[in-house]
């Protein structure tokens, strides 16, 4: 099967390779700027893969149904938007604690409450700090084009399975909605064989699997998240991604996820005519964040503007890894203003260069 | 002719055309006009002037838009014959 | 090349689905395309505008807030966005019901009667391709063929049999441009 | 009326008109928009149910002249902005969550009148439990549940209340029993529940129904001072744009389909 | 069997003594502990009803032998730890959520057997939503609903199922209708769904019920294989360390004041 | 009416100062470590003030009913655990956007999932970042002792109803089952008049009020979202509340909250008799967290270790706030250990004052 | 007393005394012992011989710890009549 | 003064009431206290204890390692907690139920049998208060007239007839203790 070249919609891209990742089973419910990933699926999952496709009655529901058939082994996945997210927050602490894998998609609007349903970058906490209760950590992967709402799907589910670990993509209604080119990947089967681990009946050669989160007993209970943690240090060692724009040589970094990168990119574009030398540091994943990067990059250059489509949030990572090094500014819209490129410079120039110099 | 006793107000400019009320209206009054709104709707206008007042086209009014009036008018009552005038006279009912 | 292009009208003009045809074509051409929609309350029934980038290079960011060419198909959409050409670039707009034209010197401003003229042709709908028609004259940023293709890849199956009636807009729409009186 | 009465195009002056002569006059005036209704224009689609259930509902806090003693609660769904059209004091609810609003302000606010207002997918899937446990409580307040068998707002998902083989953007084949269920029938569900006291049907596609309908909201306002326990008048309504019907055609469509499966009349009636 | 019988006060050596004489030998066994249950010591109040529910269940499993086709689901509440009694894979669900993970297993594995096991608060107060839309989707599992009129892990809260009058530590003065509503019987609400296929209601307080409540157990089990939608079997237990009474009250109490409100039988018979 | 002396359980004393502070309703739902505030309200609260307490059918039922009730203007409440406040996410990011004042208390488990039941600290992230979707804070009071249960529930409805914001009291099981002295405050009045913003039906003599979240346009929700951030710059300028206990030329400091700064006290006495000069910095207000204390302090110190019950959450903040200036080291317990003074002083010792002589 | 048909054999360690087996026996051949087994609880001993080996006290124990057994026991059918014995005989039955 | 004790044993014991006994008396002498129960699944059935802290000062930590009375009502109890016994402090055991009695000679160890001379005053209930009365009368942290008012605090009014035998039985722990032989 030849990869096949398309243009479409963020949502759409996303719904399609989820059918081409041999997606076993979605559950969801409607959400503006989302709902196209559950109607595409609806449209064509099943027909062509025998995918499973519901429509749960809630957030609350689709998430638990993701908790139980994703606890099978098989690979499960859901998506929603930011009020839709937050209902959710339980279920994700539970599936995080159950080590269940499984992929879950944040197509964030503007907050908070019902807010808008243009675009945003406000759960960004929420997705990498744990809006959930307790101590546990979402392998969070921000694309910032149709192609990457992609490949993060079969990206997704693999570091999902590897780390047995829910994974989110966490994106935003403007990608969501915006066409691109996209290289479509193959289509893979779908599972058949059962995990070890999986919850599927017990057969005679080996132990009952349980999924379950609790522990009556406290100390149990403390070695439990002593092994998650184990763990997310083995992800943080080796599963931070991040992209360099031109940051070599550069006096100044944007630093932005998703969709904004690319805005930063075009604002540093601007820079350079005016002969600022801007490079644009984009985290591809928010969880684990490129903590260490950052901090290298901190001893090359004059200073640091977060662009966030938020009141400020992921600036706190990038501060926490510059660690007061050089200064850190932040520059966000909010409510699902997406900021312009020139905004962006004269922010830049304000904020840090004309500080600086 | 049948004799009039209602009439309607629409607001057009918060008409949208839907055409509820013409569709409601036991008269067959309504229907949409060619030319739009300031809102791009075309809306509704009253073609026959058989209006009876009973309320069906604003009560299905999504919008709210229609005014209703009806004249309730008084039961007639024979109260006299005035036969073979020739000439001009006036005659004055009193209340 | 890169063209940077908003299209901007009210939600039934069809101007979600030109941008879309500009990008369907702009794929032919093995180009980098970017098309972003407003979406949200106001696409029922108010305003709706969509971004499209069309270019030889990666395209970095899908959002903008200067165009190459703005075309505006009602009054509202030109008032929003005749600032928002680049100097020295392209304005076209649909002549037939804006009544206030630009005012800008700077730039190309091309008025096209694309409401009389699909009149004309007894189909309201395809105003916008000869508006396309017309950009397409002043700017071959794409080849006609692909444009065509483009518009197969947009239109739903069943309105295949429209085609030809679309690429006679298309042309009808060059060929007024040809004629407008271009001011700049 | 003779030729000269005023017809909605020749626009301008017609006031004067009026007050010259025709059956326009003051004294004549028998419907007009109720006061409770704001100015605004409704942000809903031509022929949507939903402005005509706001009307009624306005008529009646006109006319039993409660404004001051009522508060509303909006849900998630297209008419979340019914705050902007109800001259009232409202809560804008989370999707589903009406009736646990209204529970809290009803419990702080025991003496004045509450509403929620809500749709099918908001009612009906999300707010399931939120719905049965004030029902179940018999919380003294009025649910007015509109059933237009989709989710509008969002674009024309399945609801659970959507039909048998009724096409959605979440069903394109059709709504199939075998993996969505049947339509869920809530009305009749909770009037099995102790707590509530007067449940009925209702519908606005017609003027005989919205007159049904809004003696049915006036008389639960009238339970509701009575303390009588929870009203929950369901109303049945299209959805032109995500039906892909024109505003009539949806009207007769809900005639033939919705009202088979979902027979108005009272499904509770008050003992007393 | 003569004076020498061994009773459990003799420990030791029995084994020997059987061997030698009585009836305790394996043809004469009649009933065993299933292999389905582990040895693991339950770790609720003695008498607690929720162990004779597990028992059960795992005869049934045993019987059917079904163990490597079979997936539970268990609940917050006493019976969270279900899955360290029950020697099959399990999922423990998060509170009131157990019908939405049967549902995503079930859809999943579409051949293998799913039950979910949930006490009254899980089901029918928290999970209502869950519960109303998996029974109306009709989804091909079991729910066995222990219905013990009462937050039981929790410390004795009152559940939606406790009875008019009855005290627990949040209606302290028994449960009153008017501010906390009459108990649900949500086993009839479900019934009235067209999604539930077989829906009944049983109880472990005699060796007569138990029987009964493991016979609808089967039969679930076998009307799953069969495909034929979601069945429901209400478990009426007792709580004696909540109620605050001997098991054997509790087993009273709950013949004379819950099985009048809940009366046992069927409520949605199979067609065929 | 004299203050009284009492002995009193954390969570008992909490709904005894509710009833107290003239609380007019709770709505909430049991779970352990929290059910006996919901639990002694049931006995006492409505017999001797009238006060509403509901029992709700769950968590998000609760939290929406503090949104309609609170939205009346009428001081309202609500308590719950870890996973149950996890449910509640969308509420709270409803009720700050609505502006709605309200009294949360969040008695901490420990997680993740459905976890233990013994005390934790896991759901500070949650608290003071924003565990629901988009820009909004909560205020977020940390009590260490149960006099402060008590008085946080005053201090929380009026800060609560100063700034229309919804108010926090995070604290945990052992603080909520543990019993020491209280001086309860005399019985405040319920609430007769109405708030000016309050959803009570529209009088004459004013526009209608309406407590909502939405915008359609996204210019209007960014500017709402301005008008948040500008109550939030208030509330950081005025509500940072913080303990320091023997900071004053101490060589290393303890950074902790509630419980834990206590115990970290102990650790610091432990810590003198053997000749180290130990300070505990205690933040009272986790949000708005007291940076600028610590900033200061780091100028006079050798290193901070943050020691809290999670796996190092706040220590995220503490180095925030000291910003690279010293090193910030961090002990955590999880899962319901609550770490003991030796413990702590030993932690200290291995991490900052072994590395650091 | 009657012949003995059944039995039961409890694990007494893991009985936690809750009687509801011995509520449950139609025998009443059930009843507290007065130690405590090591989980501290009093268990349930068989006080009399008449189990009948009927399971209720199995079907009803909550912790799952009661085997219950039962001869079948065969029909007795008068297969011949021996009258007037004075000496030791032996009878040998067949099958 | 400062006095850190730890009352185990099983559930049913009264190790909770025992703690909350001492700290009522403590605040009515006007000290300052903190009990702290250990909570959770154990409390059903299994084993309990509790933290007592009576001091004339402010009480930073709530909960310790190590005390200055270990009381230990059962083998479990005294297994597990007689290790955190502070030296030179005290350990009072329940002498008639545990069988292998405490190793440390560091420490003041009094084994008391309380459950025996409950049984002889016919009411097993009143253990806990024998062993109280015997802590009394080893350290005087308070007044027997305060913890009698304290008891008053914690047992329900519908149980307060059974103050008098309470009290003796206090006593009766008091007379014990001195009887005891204490090793030290
Ligand atoms: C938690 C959450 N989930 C989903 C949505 C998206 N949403 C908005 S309205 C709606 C359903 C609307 O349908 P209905 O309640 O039937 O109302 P209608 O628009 O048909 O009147 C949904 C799913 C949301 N706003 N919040
Ligand atoms: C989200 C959430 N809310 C509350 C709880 C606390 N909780 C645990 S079990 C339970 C109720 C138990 O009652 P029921 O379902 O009737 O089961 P039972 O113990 O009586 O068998 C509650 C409220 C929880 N664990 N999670
Ligand atoms: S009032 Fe009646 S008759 Fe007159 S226009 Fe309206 S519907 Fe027709
Ligand atoms: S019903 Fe109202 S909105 Fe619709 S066409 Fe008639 S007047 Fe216009
Ligand atoms: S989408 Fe449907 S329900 Fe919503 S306003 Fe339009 S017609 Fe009405
Ligand atoms: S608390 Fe009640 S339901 Fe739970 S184990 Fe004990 S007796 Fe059973
Ligand atoms: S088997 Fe029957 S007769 Fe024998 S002890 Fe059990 S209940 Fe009694
Ligand atoms: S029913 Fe079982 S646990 Fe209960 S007393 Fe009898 S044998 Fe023991
Ligand atoms: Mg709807
Ligand atoms: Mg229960």
């Amino acid at each position: 099967m030849k990869k096949e070249l398309k243009l479409m919609k963020g949502n759409e891209a996303l719904a399609e390779a989820a059918i081409l990742a041999g997606c076993d089973a979605y559950f969801g419910y409607p959400i503006t700027p989302q709902s196209e990933v559950l109607e595409y699926l609806s449209n064509e999952a099943t027909k062509r893969t025998g995918m499973v496709v519901l429509q749960a009655e809630s957030e609350v529901a689709s998430i638990n149904m993701v908790y139980g058939a994703a606890g099978t082994g098989k690979r499960v996945m859901t998506s929603s938007s930011s009020p839709g997210m937050s209902l959710m927050q339980e279920g994700i602490s539970y599936i995080a604690c159950g080590e269940v894998p499984c992929l879950l998609v944040n197509v964030q609007r503007g907050g908070p409450g019902l807010g808008t349903i243009q675009p945003g970058q406000a759960d960004y906490f929420q997705a990498v700090k744990g809006g959930g209760h307790g101590d546990y950590k979402v392998l969070t992967l921000a694309p910032s084009t149709v192609q990457e709402m992609v490949d993060f799907v079969g990206l997704g589910f693999d570091l999902a399975f590897k780390y047995r670990n829910p994974v989110m993509i966490l994106t935003d209604g403007a990608l969501g909605q915006m066409m691109e080119k996209v290289l479509l990947p193959e289509q893979k089967p779908r599972k058949t064989e059962y995990e070890p681990w999986g919850s599927t009946g017990k057969t005679p050669d080996r132990e009952r699997n349980i999924i379950y989160t609790l522990s009556l007993q406290a100390d149990v209970m403390e070695k439990w998240n002593q092994r998650l943690q184990a763990k997310y240090r083995e992800i943080e060692a080796n599963e931070v991604r991040s992209e360099m724009i031109d940051c070599e040589g550069a006096d100044y970094v944007l630093v932005a996820y998703g969709l904004v990168a690319r805005i930063c990119q075009k604002a540093a574009h601007l820079a350079a005519e005016k002969g600022i030398k801007v490079g644009v540091f984009r985290p591809v994943t928010l969880y684990p964040f490129p903590y260490a990067d950052l901090n290298k990059l901190a001893d090359n250059v004059k200073g640091f503007m977060s662009v966030e489509m938020n009141a400020g949030q992921m600036v706190e990572d990038v501060r926490l890894g510059v660690n007061g090094k050089k200064p850190v500014e932040f520059h966000g819209r909010q409510g699902g203003i997406i900021p312009s490129p020139e905004e962006i410079l004269a922010k830049l120039e304000e904020k840090l260069v004309g500080e600086l110099v | 002719m049948a004799k009039v006793k209602g009439d309607i107000i629409i607001d057009i400019d918060k008409c949208k055309g839907c055409e509820l009320c013409a569709a409601a209206c036991p008269q067959e009054s309504l229907e949409l006009s060619r030319k739009l709104n300031s809102k791009g709707y075309h809306y509704i206008v009253k073609i026959e002037d058989n209006c009876t007042g009973c309320t069906n086209c604003a009560m299905v009014c999504p919008d709210g838009i229609i005014k209703v009036y009806r004249k309730t008018e008084k039961k007639k009552e024979q109260i006299a014959t005035l036969t073979n005038v020739t000439g001009d006279i006036t005659v004055t009912v009193n209340s | 090349m890169t063209e940077e292009i908003i299209i901007a009208g009210f939600g039934g003009q069809g101007v979600l689905s030109m941008g879309q045809i500009l990008c369907y074509s702009g794929v032919m051409e093995d180009k980098e395309v970017s098309w972003m929609p407003s979406y949200g309350p106001e696409m029922r029934g108010g305003t709706a505008n969509c971004i499209a980038i069309i270019s030889d290079e990666k395209i970095s960011s899908p959002i903008l807030t200067k165009f190459d060419t703005v075309i505006a198909l009602n009054q509202p959409s030109l008032d929003k966005f005749e600032s928002a050409v680049k100097p020295g670039g392209l304005l076209i707009y649909e002549a037939s019901t804006i009544i206030n034209p630009p005012t800008r010197t700077d730039i190309e401003v091309l008025p096209i009667e694309a409401s009389n003229e699909a009149a004309k042709m007894k189909n309201i709908k395809i105003m916008n391709m000869i508006v396309l028609g017309s950009l397409l004259k002043r700017k071959p940023i794409i080849k006609l063929e692909s444009a065509i293709k483009g518009l197969e890849k947009v239109l739903p199956e069943r309105y295949h049999h429209l085609i030809p009636l679309n690429k006679e807009a298309i042309e009808k729409g060059m060929e007024l441009a040809e004629k407008a009186t271009v001011t700049a | 009326m003779n030729e000269k009465t005023m017809t909605v195009e020749d626009d301008l002056h017609f006031e004067q008109m009026i007050a010259e002569e025709s059956v326009c006059t003051k004294e004549n005036l028998v419907y007009e928009r109720p006061e409770t209704l704001t100015d605004a224009t409704m942000h809903y689609c031509p022929g949507c149910g939903h402005g005509v259930a706001h009307r009624i509902i306005a008529e009646v806090i006109s006319e039993l002249d409660i404004q001051k003693d009522t508060v509303g609660v909006a849900p998630v769904g297209c008419s979340v902005l019914a705050y902007n059209y109800l001259n009232i004091d409202m809560n804008g609810a989370a999707h589903g969550r009406a009736a646990a609003v209204a529970t809290g302000i009803k419990r702080v606010l025991p003496d004045k009148y509450v509403f929620s207002y809500q749709g099918d997918g908001d009612l009906a899937a999300i707010g399931t439990g939120e719905t049965i446990h004030a029902c179940n409580r018999g919380e003294n307040f009025l649910i007015i549940f509109i059933n237009n068998g989709i989710y509008g707002m969002t674009g024309g998902q399945m609801a659970p209340t959507t039909l048998v083989g009724m096409k959605s953007t979440t069903s394109p084949l059709g709504r199939d029993v075998a993996t969505m269920g049947n339509p869920l029938k809530i009305t009749e569900l909770v009037a099995q529940l102790p707590g509530t006291y007067y449940v009925t049907r209702t519908a606005v596609n017609s003027p005989v129904n919205v007159r049904k309908a809004k003696a049915a909201i006036k008389k639960s306002f009238e339970y509701q001072k009575l303390n009588k326990g929870l009203c929950f008048v369901e109303i049945v309504t299209n959805c032109p744009s995500n039906w892909k019907m024109t505003p009539v055609q949806s009207n007769k469509w809900l005639e033939e389909n919705m009202l088979p499966f979902y027979p108005l009349g009272d499904i509770k009636k008050p003992s007393n």
